[in-house]
């Protein structure tokens, strides 16, 4: 072949490879590629599969911890939590596909987290979701964004997507018997035309158990499990999630995947029945890029060759060929490396559930990956090639020219409401669909299956029985508008939340896995926004003492240049030695002090104004800079709350988050006991302006509640830790009553605030 | 008035669990000989309309708009008048 | 006591049952897979919750033909006490060993919640150690657990006693806002004409702890426990 | 070889939460003069019988079995030769 003409230029363009990385694939090969290899470059080299754009700046992260039995690397990371039991963690987009099917999108989301676990040994005992989405309420765009506001067609799409996301989450989590135990949402103008869909899981298994994704042992047979193969989702997840959405979508839609939710229940059994057996060498899913990734990674975690035939597979569709055999995304199928002897045992197994089980090849040990269609050699690459020398890039990076303006915004400008007003703001506040109950969601998702979870959703974070009375925290957490605002903190305060949220419960951090969406990596813009939530997570995770075992990358989440904020989603892993000491957010008994761990207004006044829900629902913008993030204090508040745990001092804790102080506290009442659902607070105390002190969102804050006679012992240990305490008022009956100096700034019975809260995403879903 | 009898299949190539699983079942219930089954949605409904032609393009457009998921299913739809 | 917790493929309330019978109840409980044709050596049999063959088709509609539902079948004639929960009530209506179907939630989603049941009939071995009217807390979790029978069954039924459970408020009463999926009047769960054939949507497994939320599942398994005790007593 | 086209129904009289959903939906899009939705089945399959006698005996049988359920559905098939 001659040198690459125009006829040749469509060749690399066809698969998403730049002129520049056809170039190298030809270098490495020394020859030029078939069609069926530049095929396989194409999508081991996108940006979904090579992590180009960001394998540079991931090794920035902390990821070592005594309790790290295995990194980001292999499918799943995994945590020890003490007698002999390990939890497998990961966490992964789904947005690209929920953008076009948003049911079926969210729907094999789910199915491929679940096998990322399953492929560990590790049985799945939790799902949790992270969502986001444009408004649901048309509405005008806030002053700070570039981003359109939303007309009635936009809301309703919206409201599409975000049902037919839950209902793909629920039905498929539901279905294969997996609790979908917690997770967040949020709206936003920036997620209309790409919304995001992050799914973690967690697993359990014995630490002594765990299973590599590697093919082992030269001469082993390969099988193919599960489904059978169509031509779904080829350039799919893979393609998809490496571009940003242009018109040209709509040719990508027959790229669209179904998930068979009972295929994976049968596929959960039996791969778990079979890890019991010893018989296998090796395990891994088959994602994006199906057999080509699957026989790619799990060769070059083992230095191994693999060489298969496609004549083996079994097909869903006639005439078929290799390219779209290897290429095939279709779901519910794992590549089983059997050891050689064995395979009656395995094929036993599979029988029994009903599914097919094929061997397709074997490994060698030449460390090549070669393709047969009935014997003839249809493809031969260097694994290598494919996988640890893929294109990595530091692509150039620039501060974004929107953060001067943005951040030249002074809390002090804002106009001071009355204080007659402020009981309205809190309505307000509590009806905002970021604010709002999450009941519509969780209600859809079965989060008792398993019988483990001891702390339902509503909480701040899950928790989950596990082994002999000990329990697992797990919480999600990122707040986009905060990165995009400023990256660095927003990241640290995703980590410190998604920390704090799972102290909150009573649980020490153990681990995080995380997902980062961005847009466009080839925009410097973009690649500076990376560095800097890189950074912001590295500082957090090093003060807080938290590793982070594994994550995933979406970038390109973007229209027309238009982009998502950057949003960095923390999944947190927390461990309580003994699960009857588990905290919950609600008030326990009338009379109880209510006090305010962590100092009141933050590092000073107007410290958590800018990026606040107050800011953007009342005021209509999103300016400032976020919230400060002091990590000591945060370390120490954490510290303090999980002393005050052991002590056995605590009766509730809740953090402050969306919606500040006032939000918080009313969340308390909500949770309350009978008889215990209100609160009597004063701010005399506190200096600055009252709706800073109300509904700013500084950092590093824990409502607690204490019986009157325990005060001196949470005192005792918050002054030892360095933490401020004040004390609030007491736990009411059914009212929230707010005073200061000048008199009563908010008195409302607790009911009728509850209402509006839990009302607001009922309301607008219809 | 008009009586819509609105037949929504999967595409062709997309995935069918449940054809595949009712497949599997009525093979265990003893018939062999039955092959590519395919679920699909069946929509009945009336319609105002003054004449054939507008109902039938409503109906087409309510297929398009809400009916049928355009990215993977297709349709096609049978009209007759019915006395109201 | 001994019970047989039948696992279709795709059931995936066995584990929560085997426990709720074992930990909880303290009473053995074995697994028993749907080829089994078997069930001779069991007490008690529960179908569990879940999704057996993906509840394509219809709920229930696929799992009705496994070879253990002769066994059921069977076990049933003969007298034996047999709970359906969730996914087994829909398996048992549409295996007909008792009466109506479940359609679609009303408003089409999934409800997953604790709620409350009232005690409608005590005659059966599930429900012999309630009182009748005893409104209990029990999850539910399903996407078409809405009853329905029709009219002439239903007051055949009523005259019977084959109403076990009817959702309610908190203090008893049987309200439209009560009713979390549309259910003909109300109604939670059913037995057959002899009252040993029982099925209800929600799951009282998952209310065998109070770490779970509440115990009062725990009232329905140790009423079987209870009159089995009973039966064994006049037989004796 | 005989496709077969089965389309099941809600019996009349049984609430179709389903059909009262899209009703409203369509009323939301401005389909006012719409009424009377039904959502059922449409199930598609491919027997192998030796004449149409047996394949429609067949096909009834298996709806009466599985594909349908008594309680709360009805029932109608077409069948046409299928070239294999
Ligand atoms: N998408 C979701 N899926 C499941 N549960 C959710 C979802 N969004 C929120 N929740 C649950 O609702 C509760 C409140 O969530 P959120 O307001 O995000 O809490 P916080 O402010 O403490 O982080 C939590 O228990 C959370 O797990
Ligand atoms: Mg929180």
């Amino acid at each position: 072949m001659g040198a690459p003409g125009t006829a040749q230029a469509a060749r690399w363009k066809q698969v998403g490879l730049t002129e520049a990385e056809y170039r190298r694939v030809v270098e490495l090969l020394g020859r030029e590629p078939n069609d069926l290899e530049l095929g396989l470059y194409g999508v081991m080299w996108s940006e979904h599969c090579s992590y180009k754009s960001s394998r540079l700046h991931l090794k920035r992260l902390p990821t070592e911890g005594e309790r790290v039995l295995v990194g980001p690397g292999e499918n799943a990371g995994v945590l020890d939590i003490g007698g002999g039991l390990a939890l497998a963690v990961r966490c992964e987009s789904h947005n690209h596909p929920s953008a076009i099917e948003p049911y079926q999108g969210a729907a094999t989301g789910v199915g491929g987290i679940l096998r990322d676990i399953f492929t560990m040994g590790a049985r799945p005992v939790a799902l949790l979701d992270s969502l986001r989405f444009g408004p649901l309420a048309p509405g005008p765009a806030p002053r700070g964004t570039d981003h359109p506001g939303t007309d009635a067609g936009r809301a309703a799409r919206n409201r599409y997507l975000f049902a037919g996301v839950v209902k793909g989450i629920g039905d498929y989590g539901n279905c294969t018997g997996i609790p979908t135990v917690g997770g967040e949402v949020y709206f936003e103008e920036c997620y209309s035309e790409n919304p995001l869909v992050n799914v973690m899981c967690v697993g359990l298994i014995r630490a002594d158990r765990i299973v590599r994704g590697r093919a082992e042992g030269v001469g082993n047979p390969i099988y193919l499990v599960g489904a059978k193969t169509g031509r779904d989702g080829i350039h799919g997840a893979s393609l998809l999630a490496s571009q940003e959405f242009t018109e040209a979508a709509d040719e990508m839609r027959p790229a669209v995947q179904v998930g068979d939710p009972f295929m994976e229940k049968l596929l959960i059994e039996a791969c778990l029945e079979l890890m019991e057996t010893d018989a296998v060498a090796g395990v891994n899913d088959l994602g994006a890029a199906g057999l080509t990734s699957a026989l790619s990674e799990t060769a070059s975690r083992a230095g191994n060759g693999v060489e298969v035939d496609v004549v083996f597979v079994p097909r869903r569709e006639e005439g078929m060929t290799p390219y779209e055999v290897m290429l095939s995304e279709s779901q519910e199928r794992m590549l089983v490396i059997v050891k050689r002897g064995r395979e009656a045992e395995v094929e036993a197994i599979f029988r029994k559930w009903g599914l097919d089980a094929t061997p397709i090849g074997r490994v060698t040990g030449d460390g090549m990956l070669r393709v047969l269609d009935g014997g003839r050699v249809v493809a031969e690459v260097p694994v290598r090639t494919l996988t640890a020398e893929a294109p990595a890039y530091d692509r150039p990076a620039e501060q974004p020219a929107y953060l001067d303006a943005v951040r030249a915004f002074d809390p002090e400008s804002l106009p001071e409401p009355r204080p007659d007003e402020l009981a309205g703001i809190l309505r307000r506040l509590l009806a905002s669909p970021n604010v709002a109950n999450r009941g519509w969601i969780y209600r859809q998702y079965d989060h008792m299956v398993r019988t483990s979870t001891v702390l339902l959703p509503g909480a701040d974070a899950a928790v989950l029985r596990v082994g002999s009375g000990a329990g697992v925290a797990l919480a999600t957490d990122g707040n986009g508008r905060y990165c995009h605002l400023d990256p660095f903190t927003g990241a640290a305060i995703a980590v410190a939340e998604a920390a704090r949220n799972v102290v909150c419960v009573g649980a020490r951090p153990i681990g995080l896995t995380n997902c980062l969406n961005f847009a466009s990596p080839e925009r410097p813009e973009v690649m500076w926004q990376f560095h800097q939530t890189i950074e912001g997570m590295r500082a957090a995770c090093l003060a807080l003492g938290i590793p982070v075992t594994g994550g995933n990358v979406s970038f390109y989440n973007e229209t027309l240049g238009r982009g998502v904020y950057p949003t960095p989603v923390i999944g947190m892993v927390g461990l309580l030695e003994d699960v009857e000491q588990r905290l919950t957010p609600g008030f326990k008994e009338a009379g109880d002090v209510v006090v305010l761990l962590g100092a009141p207004d933050g590092v000073g006044p107007g410290d958590g104004v800018g990026g606040s829900e107050y800011l953007k629902v009342v005021h209509g913008r999103v300016a400032g800079w976020p919230p400060a993030l002091d990590l000591g204090a945060e370390a120490r508040l954490q510290r303090a709350v999980l002393a005050a745990t052991s002590a056995g001092v605590l009766r509730s804790a809740h953090d402050t988050s969306e919606g500040g102080l006032a939000v918080a506290l009313a969340e308390c009442c909500f949770a309350g006991e009978p008889g215990a659902r209100g609160a009597e607070v004063s701010l005399r105390e506190l200096s600055g302006r009252l709706d800073f002190l109300l509904f700013a969102e500084a950092q590093s804050r824990v409502v607690a509640s204490v019986r009157p006679g325990d005060l001196p012992k949470l005192q005792e240990i918050a002054e030892r830790e360095g933490v401020p305490c004040t004390v609030l008022g007491r736990v009411a009956a059914d009212r929230l009553t707010v005073l200061t100096v000048g008199g009563t700034l908010i008195d409302e019975e607790t009911a009728r605030l509850e209402e509006v809260w839990r009302e607001a995403l009922p309301c607008s879903m219809g | 008035m008009w009586r819509a009898e609105i037949r929504v299949r999967l595409k062709k190539g997309v995935l069918d669990p449940q054809g595949a699983a009712v497949e599997r079942s009525l093979a265990a219930l003893g018939y062999q000989g039955v092959a590519g089954v395919r679920v699909g949605k069946l929509l009945e409904l009336t319609i105002d309309a003054p004449g054939r032609e507008e109902a039938e393009r409503w109906v087409d457009e309510m297929c398009r708009r809400l009916l049928a998921n355009p990215v993977i299913e297709e349709y096609a739809f049978d009209l007759r008048e019915a006395v109201p | 006591m001994r019970f047989a917790v039948i696992v279709f493929p795709g059931s995936n309330c066995d584990v929560d049952a085997y426990h709720a019978v074992r930990d909880a109840l303290g009473e053995e409980a074995e697994y028993v897979w749907h080829e089994e044709r078997d069930l001779g050596r069991f007490d008690c049999v529960i179908l569990p919750g879940g999704f057996s063959y993906g509840d394509y088709l219809r709920p229930g509609a696929i799992a009705r033909f496994a070879p253990v539902m002769e066994a059921v079948r069977a076990f049933a004639a003969a007298g034996g006490p047999v709970i359906g929960i969730c996914n087994g009530f829909q398996i048992l209506c549409e295996a007909g060993l008792l009466p109506g179907a479940l359609r679609r939630n009303a408003d089409l989603r999934f409800h997953c919640e604790f709620v409350h049941l009232r005690v409608e009939s005590t005659r059966t071995p599930f429900t012999a150690a309630c009182r009748r009217g005893e409104v209990l807390a029990i999850p539910i979790a399903h996407g078409d657990g809405n009853y329905y029978v029709d009219p002439d069954t239903l007051a055949r039924m009523e005259e019977r006693g084959q109403v076990v459970f009817r959702y309610c408020t908190p203090d008893g009463r049987v309200t439209p806002e009560a009713n979390p999926n549309g259910s003909v009047a109300n109604i939670a769960g059913v037995c057959n004409e002899a009252g040993n054939v029982v099925g209800m949507m929600p799951h009282p497994e998952r209310a065998v702890a109070e770490i779970l939320g509440g115990t009062d599942g725990l009232k329905i398994f140790r009423s079987i426990v209870a009159a089995a005790g009973e039966r064994q007593g006049t037989r004796a």
